[in-house]
């Protein structure tokens, strides 16, 4: 795996790829269950609507994300990775959402590091309760996605 | 020999010049050479500080700047109120050095600030400086039989985060000195009431009426008369005292005495050098009582073998 | 090879109307290992699951995928359904084509069908990867350990011992009954504290399913939920229960008197003592700090006079163990210490008392045969100033919490010197009046109005003495003047506060604590009574301020939990949980620090190929992981997989789109 | 009445917690500076009362109040005060705000307070130091009250209690600049 990603992010340094007229952001959500895909659920009875530009995993805690998931994602057909989980002091784990925003922080600077823009990456709370706020994060991840571009020219037929 | 720099306040040379001279005395007997901050300013008192927020500042500012030039470890302050200002200004520069810097600038002939000069009330050096034994051990003439009311007043010990000395309810330092020189300090809860101070001339009724609950305090603990150590309160309870008596209707005649008038005499000097002419109520009356057997208030004599049984076996 | 069946579900019109369902299953039937692929209209539906169970058998499919609703919706009804058709419930996934795709992408049918051909991609390559799980039953002892004996504790002891469950009560005072045996009078009723609590604590003694372990502390605890092991230290006694008849020659004539810490000092007991005479168990202890066998080995009579010659002064501290399936830890409150209150003359002043000095006084078996006395002359006083929050909501000198029984201790206590001292008078100096409970109000008013207590608002400045009165400054804010009361005895309020020793016990026990020393519940609203670890339960004034019917309340829940867990003799648990395989594992035990239910411990294993060595490696305790995943991000030799969850199902969903 | 609700924004709250260094908004009007305050019986309106009405941010009725110019600066508030307000310095961040706007009350008593701030730090500026007799006097003439304490004068001055000059401090120059500069930084504030 390791060679892997090293040839992958040699290609991912290239400059930014102009943008084909017709190419929609795909971003990568990976959603803690017990607050952040439970808002998302709430955000879908509410019926309030969003840019259709994210896939949701689900995983238990925000701290069950490895860095290796965002990267996969971004190497794979992702433009852009939502990572969200309960906020903090409200983790059903006691403190794994606290472990997870570490983590993610250096992750960041590891994109950085090989010449991501490191908002291709983000982070959110968003409880249970805040359907409504799981729409606007989405809205703003996927805006901010559309501004930066795509990250691979190709659509996923190639590769699958 | 210490040295301690002396910032004596403007009322040293006038009202309180026996706080003065007898404080010179005391610091004899310590060892202590005293060396007056050179030209100093007024600290802008009360005044200052009700009416600029700059000007009040570089008032003791450069007093401070002055007193570091003397090198001295500490600077030992005779009035309450200027050992408030100098230190509350102290720490507000320490903590903020753009204010320091800031206030620094209006001081131009006298150079710059580097804080290291600390800054004690006369009471405070005496208790953590020269310390109890000390002061026990140069006693000649013990006030046996003397009963005070220590009079802390608002600012010696207040506020507690700034001053960082002694109780601000209910402190005991004077207390202790005062019993290590043999006379007994009676338990008086008015020891911080403010007395009015700043109001002395511009509204005269306000001391009259604070000032008068302390005598009347200090009076009900069976005190023969009153100490302090700072200069306003001083004036306050004295020269003030015949028109609160008017006030009361009763005569108080309580002296009021400076905490280092009365260790001078217990070292020895002359009752003259306390300066008994610059009392309005006179003191001899009180001093009168050193000597006298003090009734201590006698614990209940138990049978031998109750006592026993308070703690041990029989 | 895998052979996936997958169900979509139109949902009547929610899903149906938004996303083109046909052309979605068109779509899943090109993925490689989709066997199976079929529409329906309502899949949860009786009809809906029977046609799953069919399908299963019919196409011998290996794992299912149904694309409908939120999996935390009917994740279980289909889990159900693959069981029944004999297949491994966990052999499921759900494509969230719901609330994911048909509800929030309802202007774009075209997004919306082609994402739930996304969804639909990534839940059938993670079901390729998974594996069949099975649930964990962990065995349960069924002895549950209450922790404190204390009016909470005596509650969830009775109820779980009703429930016919041996229960082992653990009391670090010679006797059970807490504060509440001090107290007189209750509010709001108004009915007599022992008189209700007594019964009880005999009811403890004699409860066959209760082992009472008076005089001891817990001092280890091991395991996890329906296995702990509990270490207790029985203090020496010095008096062997076992034949003492508690007949109290013994302190009769002991000489050594020591301040009463039952009645707040307000007199004194000797040195081998039960604190207090409806004491239970009723049998004295020795202080070991004040009995001068003990300490200098001169005297030695008690053992002289007892008839029974249960005097032991060579007796020694007793470890004894027990294991256990669940805790209620109910060790309640000390109170405030009001002395940084100078300016109240606290210390200085003798008439200055605690309310729970006064609560002593008042009481009728109390040091002062119930009527309140002046501690500096033994006089009793007219006009007592009560000042209320005394520690309480004072961010400066004590805690910003409020107490939330003193204001309802304080009206009684003003009713109850009415009670007692006919032509007295109470001021009440208090800031607000909180009495929200049943009666609470009613109890309020009862003491202004009929007692006629005067109450002021305001927090008292000053107090202080005038010949033998005492002399209260404060505000009446409702006037706005400042009012001087003369007393003859000033109350406080004092603070709620936890035993300094709380957080101490909360170390051992492996469960969180406030700034205070509170214990902490698992959450503030809907899971009060827990803990965050499982198996640990909370009750009364040791997880904050509570009066008598909170306490009880909250006892009893606690005793609920209890018989819940115990209700199986195994304990069922999620199999999504995560294990370390120890051939990968360096030993670095980062894991160990993650976890934030100390589920990770560490063990010795050979270091193979036939080596004496061995090497130290984690291992993960199946019974308290909760399946967080924690370990398995930190873990860098990737030694680490957390069932349901792996690394491969994750991998497999995020490349698939 | 006191009309509320027509303006949101409490600018006078903001203002007197900036110059303070404090959060009015922390005092819960719990009482316990009023009891303290020695002065507080002076005062047209206790410190509890100025918290409140800063809170409600009725500035015109706080500069108009004669409280912050009997504050004593004792602290014996602050100290007590258990949600840790610095009280006396609220009143000097009021005092100076009035100052700076001009406003406040008109009352015989605050015009003496001030007229005798006033003759002090004129004094300090003249000679470094405080000329008590000539202070006494000149308050005394400014107020128009010639006789205030005259009774005490004879006995005070034969005792040497106040003496009749005042030692002056040798670089007044100094001073002088100094009061300058204060004074101008206080204005670009
Ligand atoms: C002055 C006053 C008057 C009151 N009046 C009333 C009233 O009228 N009505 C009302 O409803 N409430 C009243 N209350 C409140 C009432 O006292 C409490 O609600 C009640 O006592 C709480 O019970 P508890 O079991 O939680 O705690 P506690 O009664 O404090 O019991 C805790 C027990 O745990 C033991 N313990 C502590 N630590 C350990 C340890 N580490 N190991 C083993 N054992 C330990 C203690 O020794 C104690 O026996 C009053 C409180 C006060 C202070
Ligand atoms: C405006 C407001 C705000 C609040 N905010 C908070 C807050 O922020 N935090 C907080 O902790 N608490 C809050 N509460 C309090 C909280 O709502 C209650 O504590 C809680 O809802 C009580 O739950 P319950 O189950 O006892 O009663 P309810 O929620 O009233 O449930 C009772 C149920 O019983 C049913 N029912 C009634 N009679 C019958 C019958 N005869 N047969 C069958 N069913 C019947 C009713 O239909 C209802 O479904 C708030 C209350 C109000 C009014
Ligand atoms: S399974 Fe879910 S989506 Fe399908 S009918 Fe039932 S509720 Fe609706
Ligand atoms: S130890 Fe002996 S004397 Fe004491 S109570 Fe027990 S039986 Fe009686
Ligand atoms: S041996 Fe100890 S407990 Fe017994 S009577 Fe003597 S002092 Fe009391
Ligand atoms: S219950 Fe009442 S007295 Fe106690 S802290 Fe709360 S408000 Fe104060
Ligand atoms: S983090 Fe991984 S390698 Fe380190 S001890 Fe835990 S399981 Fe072993
Ligand atoms: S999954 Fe979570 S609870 Fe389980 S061992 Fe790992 S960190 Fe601990
Ligand atoms: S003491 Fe403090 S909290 Fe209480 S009224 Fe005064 S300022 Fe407000
Ligand atoms: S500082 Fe001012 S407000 Fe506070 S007690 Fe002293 S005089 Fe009153």
């Amino acid at each position: 795996m390791e060679t892997e990603l090293k040839d992958k992010i040699v290609s991912i340094e290239k400059p930014a790829i102009e943008a084909p007229p017709e190419w929609k952001p795909m971003i990568m959500g990976i959603l803690c269950n017990w607050c952040s895909y439970a808002g998302s659920d709430l955000t879908g009875t509410s019926r309030i609507q969003y840019p259709p530009d994210i896939r949701i995993i689900r995983v238990p805690c925000s701290s069950r994300v490895d860095p290796w998931f965002i990267i996969k994602s971004l190497q794979a057909h992702a433009d852009g990775v939502l990572i969200s989980g309960c906020h903090p002091g409200d983790c059903h784990y006691i403190s794994g959402n606290y472990y997870a925003r570490r983590r993610f922080l250096v992750t960041k600077k590891l994109l950085n590091f090989v010449g991501l823009h490191e908002d291709r990456v983000q982070f959110s709370w968003v409880s249970a309760a805040e359907g409504a706020k799981f729409a606007q994060v989405v809205a703003k991840v996927s805006e901010d996605i559309r501004k930066m571009g795509p990250l691979h020219l190709y659509k996923k037929e190639n590769t699958r | 020999m210490t040295k301690l720099t002396y910032f004596p306040g403007c009322s040293a040379h006038g009202t309180s010049e026996e706080f003065d001279s007898t404080l010179k005395l005391v610091m004899k007997s310590f060892d202590v050479q005293m060396e007056e901050i050179p030209d100093w300013n007024c600290c802008g008192a009360t005044s200052a500080h009700v009416m600029t927020e700059n000007l009040a500042m570089a008032l003791p500012m450069r007093n401070l700047v002055l007193a570091e030039r003397l090198k001295n470890k500490t600077m030992g302050i005779a009035c309450a109120s200027c050992y408030s200002r100098m230190k509350t200004t102290k720490a507000e520069i320490d903590a903020n050095p753009e204010l320091a810097q800031k206030i620094n600038s209006t001081i131009v002939e006298e150079g710059e600030y580097h804080g290291d000069v600390d800054v004690k009330s006369m009471l405070q050096f005496f208790y953590e400086d020269i310390g109890l034994e000390t002061i026990q051990s140069k006693v000649t003439y013990p006030l046996k039989g003397l009963k005070v009311a220590c009079y802390y007043g608002c600012l010696l010990t207040r506020p507690a985060a700034i001053t960082r000395f002694d109780s601000p309810e209910y402190p005991m330092s004077m207390d202790r000195i005062m019993a290590a020189l043999g006379a007994t300090p009676t338990e008086f809860d008015f020891k911080t009431e403010c007395c009015g101070a700043s109001f002395s001339i511009s509204d005269t009724e306000i001391v009259l009426s604070l000032s008068g609950n302390i005598l009347e305090m200090a009076q009900e603990s069976g005190a023969h008369a009153i100490v302090v150590a700072c200069p306003l309160c001083q004036s306050n309870l004295d020269m003030r005292q015949p028109d609160i008596d008017k006030l009361a209707g009763k005569k108080y005649n309580t002296p009021v005495l400076y905490l280092t008038q009365l260790m001078a005499l217990a070292f020895g000097s002359p009752v003259k050098d306390l300066k008994p002419s610059k009392h309005i109520i006179s003191i001899e009356p009180a001093l009168a009582h050193i000597g006298e057997e003090i009734e201590i208030p006698q614990k209940k004599a138990k049978p031998k073998k109750a006592v026993a049984a308070e703690s041990e076996v029989n | 090879m895998a052979r996936v069946g997958v169900f979509v579900c139109f949902c009547g019109a929610n899903i149906g109307d938004f996303v083109d369902i046909p052309a979605v299953v068109e779509e899943t039937k090109k993925i490689k290992d989709v066997k199976y692929a079929i529409e329906y209209k309502y899949v949860c539906s009786d009809p809906g699951q029977q046609m799953i169970r069919d399908t299963i058998v019919d196409h011998r499919l290996t794992s299912i995928v149904v694309a409908a609703c939120s999996p935390r919706m009917h994740e279980k009804t289909f889990r159900k359904a693959l069981s029944d058709a004999g297949m491994n419930p966990y052999l499921l996934e759900v494509a969230n084509i719901r609330e994911h795709a048909s509800w929030v992408h309802q202007k774009d049918k075209e997004a919306a069908t082609e994402k739930s051909c996304d969804l639909i991609r990534m839940a059938v390559a993670k079901s390729i990867a998974n594996e069949q799980l099975h649930e964990i039953s962990v065995p349960v002892t069924k002895r549950a350990l209450v922790i404190g004996g204390g009016i909470a504790g005596i509650q969830a002891a009775l109820d779980i011992a009703d429930a016919r469950i041996p229960v082992t009560l653990v009391e670090k005072s010679p006797s059970i009954g807490g504060r509440m045996a001090q107290l007189d009078e209750t509010f709001p009723t108004l009915d007599c504290s022992q008189c209700i609590l007594t019964p009880r604590m005999v009811d403890v003694a004699s409860h066959p399913y209760i082992e009472l372990l008076p005089y001891s502390e817990v001092t280890e605890l091991d395991g996890y939920v329906g296995n702990y092991k509990a270490k207790i230290k029985k203090k020496a006694s010095f008096v062997n229960f076992d034949t003492c008849t508690g007949c109290g020659t013994c302190w009769q004539k002991c000489p050594v008197k020591v301040p009463n810490e039952f009645n707040m000092g307000v007199d004194k007991r000797k040195a081998i003592y039960s604190p207090f005479p409806q004491a239970v168990p009723n049998k004295p202890v020795i202080d070991a700090e004040h009995c001068t066998m003990l300490i200098k080995g001169k005297c030695g009579v008690c053992a002289k006079v007892c008839e029974k010659g249960s005097i032991d002064y060579e007796m020694k501290d007793e470890m004894i163990e027990r294991e256990i399936g669940a805790v209620v830890v109910a060790t309640g409150f000390d109170l405030w210490d009001p002395k940084p209150y100078e300016e109240y003359g606290v210390g200085r002043f003798k008439d200055v008392i605690t309310s729970l000095e006064f609560e002593r006084m008042v009481s009728a078996n109390g040091p002062t045969g119930g009527v309140p006395v002046r501690p500096s002359d033994g006089n009793v006083p007219k006009n007592v100033v009560f000042i209320k929050c005394v520690g309480s909501r004072d961010e400066a000198k004590g805690i910003e919490y409020c107490s939330k029984v003193c204001c309802m201790y304080t009206a009684k206590h003003a009713i109850l010197l009415h009670h007692k001292v006919h032509d007295s008078h109470a001021y009440v100096f208090y800031m607000d009046i909180r009495a929200a409970g049943k009666g609470y109000e009613e109890f309020v008013k009862r003491a202004q109005v009929e007692t006629g207590a005067t109450y002021l608002r305001g927090r008292v400045s000053k107090i202080y003495k005038k010949g033998d009165k005492l002399m209260v400054i404060g505000e009446d804010a409702q006037i706005g003047q400042v009012v001087e009361v003369e007393a003859d005895m000033v109350v406080l309020a004092t603070a709620i506060y936890p035993y300094k020793d709380n957080p101490d016990l909360a170390r051992l026990l492996g469960i969180s604590y406030d700034k205070y020393g509170f214990l902490s519940e698992a959450h503030p609203k809907l899971r009060p009574v827990e803990t965050a670890k499982a198996g640990i339960f909370l009750a009364g004034c040791t997880q904050a301020p509570k009066d008598i019917p909170d306490s009880v309340a909250q006892a009893s829940a606690t005793a609920a939990k209890v018989c819940a867990l115990f209700s199986g003799d195994t304990m069922k648990k999620d199999p999504m949980i995560a294990s370390v395989n120890p051939e990968f594992c360096s030993g670095c035990e980062n894991c160990v620090s993650v976890c934030p239910y100390q589920a990770i411990v560490t063990e010795e294993i050979p270091m193979g190929h036939g080596s004496e060595e061995v090497r130290t490696v984690s291992k993960i305790n199946e019974g308290v992981c909760q399946g967080c995943g924690s370990c398995v991000a930190i873990c860098r030799s990737m030694a680490i997989d957390l069932a349901g969850f792996t690394d491969m199902q994750i991998i497999n969903e995020i490349v698939a789109i | 009445m006191i009309k509320l609700g027509q303006q949101i924004e409490n600018k006078f709250l903001e203002a007197v917690n900036n110059k303070s260094g404090n959060n009015v908004l922390d005092c819960y009007q719990c009482g316990k500076c009023v009891g303290t305050c020695p002065v507080s019986d002076f005062m047209d309106y206790p410190p509890r009362e100025i918290m409140q009405m800063i809170k409600l941010g009725l500035k015109d009725e706080t500069y108009m109040a004669n409280s912050m110019w009997f504050c004593l600066t004792c602290a014996a508030c602050s100290g007590r005060c258990p949600r840790e307000i610095n009280i006396p310095y609220v009143m000097e961040s009021i005092r100076h705000l009035a100052i700076e706007e001009n406003e406040y009350s008109d009352s015989g008593k605050v015009k003496q307070i001030m007229k005798f701030h006033e003759i002090f730090i004129d004094m300090v500026k003249r000679y470094g130091r405080n000329y008590e007799l000539r202070m006494m006097a000149e308050f005394n003439i400014r107020t128009r009250n010639l006789f205030k304490d005259m009774h005490l004068a004879p006995k005070a001055l034969l005792k040497g209690k106040i003496p009749l000059g005042v030692k002056k401090v040798k670089s007044t120059k100094a001073i002088q600049r100094m009061f300058k500069m204060a004074e101008k930084l206080e204005k670009t504030q």
